[in-house]
């Protein structure tokens, strides 16, 4: 069966799985129906593997299979939908399915006393579709759907406890700080598509490599450099990678979204759709210019370095793993910015292990915590704090561990995962500093800021998540009543975690060669960088592979080392006591305060934009309503009734003036009389009185 | 003795006119004004008019004041035994009906009277006005008669609660 | 009693009284004997016209008819007071002002 | 019979309508399975019409072709072409449901009924005439029923309201009048007839009216007429009132149905006719359609009546198509008149959500609520449906057509269309916000006994969503019927707005 309908099946299954829980899910008795989304999420899984399979069995770098369909024909401008499947796909494919898989397994056992169980099951499996869709389009349009489509189960999911205000407070802000990445998303799109004429990826590539694309430009936009403009459509794409990927200045979304199920944040925010971001500029990067790379790469680091700085002083256990999460994605588009392609991606896939491993091991506790709590009748305690937990490691051995070799991974430590790809990264930024001259970032001597960004995220990345086991796992236990009560989770949790466990080492990864360093592992050879198709000043792909290959061994060092001095810290301060975190807080001030308030980024927003907004929002409606419509509209029809009655008085003098004048001469009379008028006979009678003696005395006299 | 009699019955007619006209208690009103009718009914014996004084004091004292009695009667509420009534323009109207009566004075004594000589006296006006009433004007009788059966239905139309 | 003027001069008191009565009183039933002394008065001068001037009993004539007609009246007046009672309460004709609205 | 499918199609409803009169006003069902049978004929009919209709060919078919008044070259001519066809289909889909949302109107409803059906028929005759008088007597036939059915079934504030609606549409009216017989004597041979004019119509650059130039002066009048309807910016405060005071099912089909005449009058009449001067007006058109985009989700970001922020909503979705339609590119076109359809579905589900919590609550304020999704969860569901559906979610139909305006739009007003794009972030903004304070946070006490929306509303609801849907994941159909006829339209006002020039 050609690859192509393989993955059409596998995007099918799980909508299935939806409309199944969404129509039926209620009326099957609990702990029956979600076995139904299970099986089918494992089809795809099994779906993938045997895709994968195949992939490794042929071994073709270059493997390529492609179809679609007119989804909409106009005749002069068409949309279609189709289906790409390479490499990156079929890996992408089997991360997804993979962790979809776990966190669905996992979940029967988390969720268990939920209240919507299997409306749960039902917005993991439209998480899913989508999330199969972004991976297999192969185009712009039909990605951007699916991109969409992708934004709305996280939206669902996250708000998953909507009785919570902050849980359906961060979905509403997911969904929004997502489309505003949307937008320069859709500007990209139609920039591409006014310019190219189409959104599938071979087709633009082949357009702009042509040449095609400069005299599209020049025919619709005379006078705007082509290149600039394929610049700015780079940029604007990747801005929808921006929200996604919750990069700076986007990121806000990220933390608030550990609102929704610890499940859900493995699998969507921290393995798979935050990573979509980090697909869609890999499916884009052969258009990104050397500048518009230079603003991928900038973003990128910022994003590693500022959100690494933040994770450091959280106490919440999911906060800390979320700012995690956004420093890693920083890594990965920082890879892509620099020209690593194939140690980005290779980030992507690692990460989606250890950080989904990270997750749903703190997912692991934070349930026997509130399982501690609900025994103990405790509703205040937040289950979350790391500062109510403390010398976990004895009651939660599994979890320990598991949690323990995560840690090592993303911290770069030799034999797991994090090293290969964290390392490769390094290294690609160390030598676009040294080795690149295109792009603004580069002409702006400002390279070096990129390297600086990655070790400082990695020296902080080794503290913070060291910090993070030691608060949890180790210690005396800060709370006895729960520490009595806490044990290990049940099976159908740690399997989960095992199999992830295992995924974090470095053995799946190098494979055939178990040397981490050789460049010769399935990874390193079926993953390909493309091709640039810019067609001028394209990035200097050769200097920079020449680059790397000088860079190695410096950049390995340096990460070693960077990677030992922040565990080191955290030994020394949290296990050794050797340093008093309090003090050193008091003595950074305003810096910790700072890390503390996420830099007051939410405060900043809130009061910089949404207020002023909500605002302008409101004296709109006022103006609308009250001024506008009262005032100009109703205004004018009041003017217009004056004015008719006016013409209505002056037509009647011009008409029969004559009639009127004598009408109008008594009606002033009677004005002038209209005290006489009292109604009373006997006043009128009075007055006939004295009109007689007046007649009398007139004719006396 | 008569023309004691006369004026003394003169005197009452004013007062009593007078009592209708100021008096603030509107039964008082009622009962002078019955002394009124009464003392011009004995004016008109006084001029030699007795049909006209026998139908005055049957058709007024017997008729409308009984009539104006029952209007007071069902119009206040008995227990109120001083039906108060109260009066407007009183000091305007003191001028202008004193001014009509001044000029009235003026006019009846500025006036030479045709009076005939010798004054004419009737032994009885019954016959006399029975002859005129069905010969000369049987006509305006008969009018007058359906006048009378119109007001009776009038009055019984209006006075019926639900007009 | 011999005299014209002085019947005359009664008359013109009692129709002074009556007219004064008419203008100022607001109550129905006292406006009503109002009119009717004014009607006595009228008929103290047909009557006493009768005597003195004419000679003739037609003074009386008009004197009945004019007795009918306050008959007539009254009725009619008082149907109307009931009525205007019924309307509003009381039978102030100064309340009844409705030619004014 | 087949060939009379259009007079058909238009007079049905009047035909209920005078059977309705002729019931007693006591038999109530018979009354509403009347109106149900009346409508439902027409949506039937407009299948059989589906049926004949030849999608291959661009041009006017079903023709039906008379005399009316030769005095003044009057004539009964209807016909249908890919732009109307749509619109066909949408009045009786739309009626026929709005009947059955409007199934316990409190009083009167015999004339409800009737007005009703009368209103149904004049707006099915707007769109199949293709002699302007013909067509000006069927936008008056539908003015007056609409100013009875909210001046007397509507809101506490229904005959302001009313007469509101009434002067604003009536005072568009007399453009339009203006506007026709300045078309009609200022074309050699005077003619209403839509064809002919469009064959007349180059000459009319040339032609002036008291100094300016008569194709202009024309655009403006009738642009004044049909941007009452729509409602485009200046004009559009008569909207949220009549919304807000209308009956659920008046402002199903005041939404659904009557705005799409305004935008169906430019595209059937000015744009054909006068194809220079609406070249020249594009950009001024444009610019109107980003104001009502922003201006729309501005101010129903900040409104605190439910049925306030739908009626605003439509002003920016309507804006969407403006801005299409402006663009004068096949994408953009027919992005435009797919949006006109798409919103005539997703504002008719729109207003039937808000009726059915109105039936409820008795309230319409958003912070009233608050929790209903734990009580009402199957209501919840289709409310999302249809939110996301307003807000343009891929999958629904509404994101397709949103998606063409822009596409369309982008190379001929590439900054407008920029600053328009905002509105995908503010639709997002307004739907959620409203659905958060309505289903989500802890249940409000006071609708601890809320009832669940009831089957025959979710059985109106239930064919909306499924052509929501449907279109949203296979729009191919619907773009099918139009596309050509759409295609000509704009290659028409291209080259004759060129030719013809000024």
């Amino acid at each position: 069966m050609p690859m192509v309908n393989l993955s059409l099946i596998i995007l099918v299954l799980p909508l299935i799985s939806f409309l199944f829980q969404i129509f039926f899910g209620k009326r099957l008795e609990h702990k029956k129906g979600e076995w139904i989304s299970i099986a089918l999420v494992l089809t795809t899984l099994l779906l993938a593997i045997i895709m994968f399979a195949q992939m490794l069995f042929d071994y073709q770098p270059d493997f390529r299979q492609e179809a679609s369909i007119n989804w909409v024909n106009l005749g002069q401008f068409q949309i279609e939908m189709g289906v790409l499947v390479d490499n990156i796909t079929i890996i992408m494919l089997v991360v997804v399915a993979l962790i979809s898989s776990l966190v669905h397994l996992y979940s029967v056992e988390y969720m268990k006393n939920d209240v919507r169980y299997s409306r749960y099951f039902g917005f993991l499996g439209i998480f899913t579709f989508s999330m199969y869709g972004i991976t297999i389009a192969n185009n712009l349009f039909m990605i951007y759907c699916f991109w969409e489509l992708v934004g709305l189960s996280s939206y669902l999911l996250i708000g998953h406890w909507w009785e919570k205000k902050s849980a359906a407070d961060a979905g509403k802000k997911a969904f929004i700080v997502n489309r505003i990445g949307d937008i320069g998303m859709f500007m990209g799109m139609m920039v591409v598509a006014t310019v190219a004429g189409t959104f599938n990826y071979q087709v633009l590539f082949e357009r702009i490599a042509s040449g095609a694309w400069a005299a599209g430009v020049q025919g619709l936009f005379g006078g705007v450099d082509p290149n600039t403009l394929l610049t700015w459509a780079g940029v604007l794409i990747f801005m929808g990678a921006i929200g996604k990927s919750a990069q700076f200045p986007l990121h806000v979304w990220l933390p608030d979204a550990m609102e929704g199920p610890t499940p859900v944040s493995a699998l969507i925010h921290a393995a798979t759709m935050v990573a979509a971001g980090v697909y869609l500029t890999v499916r884009i990067f052969p258009l990104l210019t050397p500048d518009a790379m230079a603003f991928v790469a900038l973003i990128g680091g910022f994003t590693a370095f500022f959100a690494a700085t933040i994770a450091i002083t959280q106490n919440d256990l999911k906060k800390v793993l979320a700012y995690s999460t956004v420093s890693q994605l920083g890594y990965m588009i920082m890879a892509l910015g620099t020209g690593a392609y194939v140690a980005g991606f290779f980030h992507l896939v690692t990460h989606a292990m250890f950080k989904a491993l990270l997750f749903l091991a703190s997912g692991s506790v934070i349930h026997m915590m509130h399982h501690s709590l609900t025994k103990l009748n405790d509703h205040h305690t937040d289950a979350q704090d790391m500062r109510n937990m403390g010398g976990l490691r004895s009651k939660m051995p599994i979890t320990y561990a598991v949690f323990f070799i995560a840690s090592l991974s993303i911290s770069g430590i030799p034999l797991f995962s994090g090293f290969l790809s964290k390392d490769a990264i390094l290294a690609g930024t160390w030598s676009y500093a040294a080795h690149i001259h295109d792009g603004w970032l580069a002409q702006a001597h400002l390279g070096w800021i990129l390297p600086f960004f990655g070790f400082g995220a990695a020296l902080i990345t080794a503290f913070y998540m060291f910090r993070l086991i030691f608060m949890t796992f180790h210690g005396e236990p800060k709370r006895k009543d729960i520490f009595a009560k806490m044990h290990e989770s049940p099976k159908l949790m740690t399997i989960p975690l095992m199999v992830l466990g295992a995924l974090s080492t470095f053995i799946f990864f190098t494979l055939p060669s178990f040397n981490p360093l050789g460049g010769k592992s399935w990874f390193q050879t079926l993953v390909k960088q493309p091709e640039t198709v810019v067609p001028m000043g394209a990035f200097d792909s050769e200097g920079f592979a020449h680059g790397l290959h000088l860079a190695h061994y410096p950049a390995m060092y340096t990460s070693l080392i960077v990677a030992g001095v922040g565990i080191g810290l955290a030994v020394l301060i949290y296990i050794l006591k050797e340093i008093d975190p309090a003090k050193m807080a008091q003595r950074l001030g305003i810096l910790y305060r700072g890390s503390l308030n996420k830099w007051y980024m939410d405060e900043i927003y809130l009061n910089g934009i949404i207020r002023p907004f909500l605002k302008g929002c409101d004296a709109i409606a006022y103006f609308d309503m009250e001024i506008y419509d009262h005032y100009v509209i109703d205004g004018v029809g009041r003017r217009v009734k004056a004015l008719a009655t006016g013409t209505g008085i002056a037509d009647d003098l011009v008409v029969d003036g004559a009639v009127n004048l004598v009408g109008i001469i008594f009606q002033w009379l009677g004005w002038t009389f209209k005290f006489v008028q009292t109604g009373k006979i006997q006043n009128y009678l009075i007055y006939v009185l004295i009109g007689v003696l007046m007649v009398y005395l007139i004719n006396v006299f | 003795m008569s023309e004691v009699i006369f004026w003394v019955i003169w005197v009452l007619v004013v007062i009593s006119a007078m009592i209708v006209a100021y008096s603030k208690n509107l039964i008082y009103s009622v009962f002078s004004l019955l002394a009124t009718f009464v003392g011009v009914a004995a004016i008109y014996i006084f001029l030699n008019a007795d049909f006209i004084a026998v139908t005055q004091i049957v058709i007024y004292v017997g008729g409308i004041l009984v009539l104006l009695i029952f209007g007071i009667m069902l119009t206040n509420r008995i227990a109120v035994a001083k039906i108060n009534q109260s009066s407007f323009q009183t000091s305007l109207g003191m001028v202008v009906v004193g001014a009509v009566f001044v000029i009235l004075v003026i006019t009846i004594l500025g006036q030479s009277w045709p009076v005939l000589a010798e004054s004419m006296d009737f032994d009885s006006t019954v016959g006399k006005i029975g002859t005129l009433l069905f010969g000369d004007y049987l006509i305006l009788f008969e009018v007058a008669s359906i006048l009378l059966l119109g007001a009776l239905i009038g009055a019984a139309t209006l006075a019926r609660k639900e007009l | 009693m011999n005299h014209l003027e002085s019947y005359l001069i009664l008359s013109a008191l009692l129709f002074s009284l009556g007219l004064y009565t008419v203008i100022t009183r607001k109550n129905g039933v006292a406006i009503l004997m109002g009119i009717e002394l004014i009607l006595n008065a009228a008929n103290i001068n047909f009557v006493a016209f009768s005597k003195f001037v004419t000679h003739q009993v037609e003074g009386h004539l008009m004197a009945i008819f004019i007795i009918m007609l306050a008959a007539a009246e009254a009725a009619v007046a008082l149907a109307i007071i009931l009525n205007l009672y019924n309307d509003q309460g009381n039978i102030n004709v100064d309340e009844a002002d409705a030619l004014k609205r | 019979m087949g060939a009379h499918l259009l007079t058909l199609v238009t007079f049905v409803p009047v035909i209920g309508a005078i059977i309705i009169v002729l019931i007693p006003r006591e038999k109530l069902d018979a009354i509403r399975w009347t109106a149900v049978a009346a409508t439902g004929i027409q949506f039937i009919i407009a299948f059989m019409i589906l049926g004949k209709y030849n999608r291959l060919n661009p041009d006017i078919q079903l023709i039906e072709h008379y005399s009316w008044i030769p005095a003044f070259n009057i004539e009964y001519f209807m016909g249908i072409d890919g732009l109307s066809l749509p619109m066909v289909l949408l009045t009786p889909f739309i009626s026929f449901l709005a009947i059955f949302s409007s199934w316990n109107i409190p009083k009167a409803q015999k004339g409800y009924f009737s007005l009703f059906l009368l209103l149904d028929a004049g707006m099915m005759g707007v769109f199949v005439s293709l002699d302007f008088f013909l067509f000006y007597i069927f936008w008056e036939v539908m003015l007056l029923p609409m100013y009875f059915l909210i001046g007397m079934w509507g809101g506490p504030k229904k005959e302001y309201a009313a007469i509101k609606f009434f002067l604003y549409t009536l005072f568009g009216s007399v453009l339009l009048l203006l506007g026709m017989l300045a078309l009609y004597f200022s074309l050699e041979p005077h003619t209403f007839n839509l064809v002919m004019l469009r064959a007349a119509a180059p000459a009319i650059s040339q032609t002036f009216l008291l100094g300016l130039n008569a194709g202009k002066v024309i655009f403006i009048l009738l642009f004044v007429g049909f941007a009452i309807k729509v409602p485009i910016f200046p004009f559009h405060t008569w909207l949220p009132l009549a919304h807000v005071e209308a009956p659920t099912a008046i402002s199903v089909i005041l939404a659904g149905i009557l705005l799409k005449m305004g935008t169906y009058g430019f595209l059937r009449v000015s744009f054909p006719v006068l194809p220079a001067a609406t070249l020249w007006f594009a950009l001024p058109l444009a610019i109107l359609g980003l104001i009502n985009i922003i201006y729309g989700a501005m101010a129903a970001l900040a409104q605190k009546d439910l049925k306030k922020m739908v009626a605003y909503s439509s002003i920016n979705h309507m804006g969407y198509v403006l801005l299409g339609m402006a663009a004068m590119t096949s994408a953009g076109m027919n992005g435009a008149v797919f949006q006109m359809f798409n919103h005539g579905t997703i504002t008719a589900m729109l207003f039937m959500l808000v009726g059915v919590i109105y039936d409820r609550a008795h309230h319409r304020d958003i912070d009233g609520f608050g929790g209903l999704a734990a009580k009402v969860p199957i209501y919840a569901g289709v409310v999302a449906l249809a939110w996301f559906a307003g807000l343009g979610l891929p999958g629904l139909s509404g994101f397709l057509s949103e998606a063409l305006c822009f596409i369309g739009a982008f190379p001929v007003f590439t900054w407008i269309t920029i600053f328009a794009t905002l509105g995908i972030v503010l639709n997002a903004a307004y739907f959620l916000w409203s659905y958060q304070r309505m289903f989500f946070g802890p249940l409000n006490p006071k609708y601890e006994n809320l009832a669940e929306i009831n089957k025959r509303e979710l059985w109106t609801l239930v064919p909306l969503a499924i052509v929501v849907i449907f279109l949203g994941i296979y729009p191919a159909p619907m773009l099918d019927l139009m596309s050509g006829t759409l295609n000509q339209l704009v290659d028409y006002v291209k080259t004759a707005g060129i030719t013809a020039g000024f």
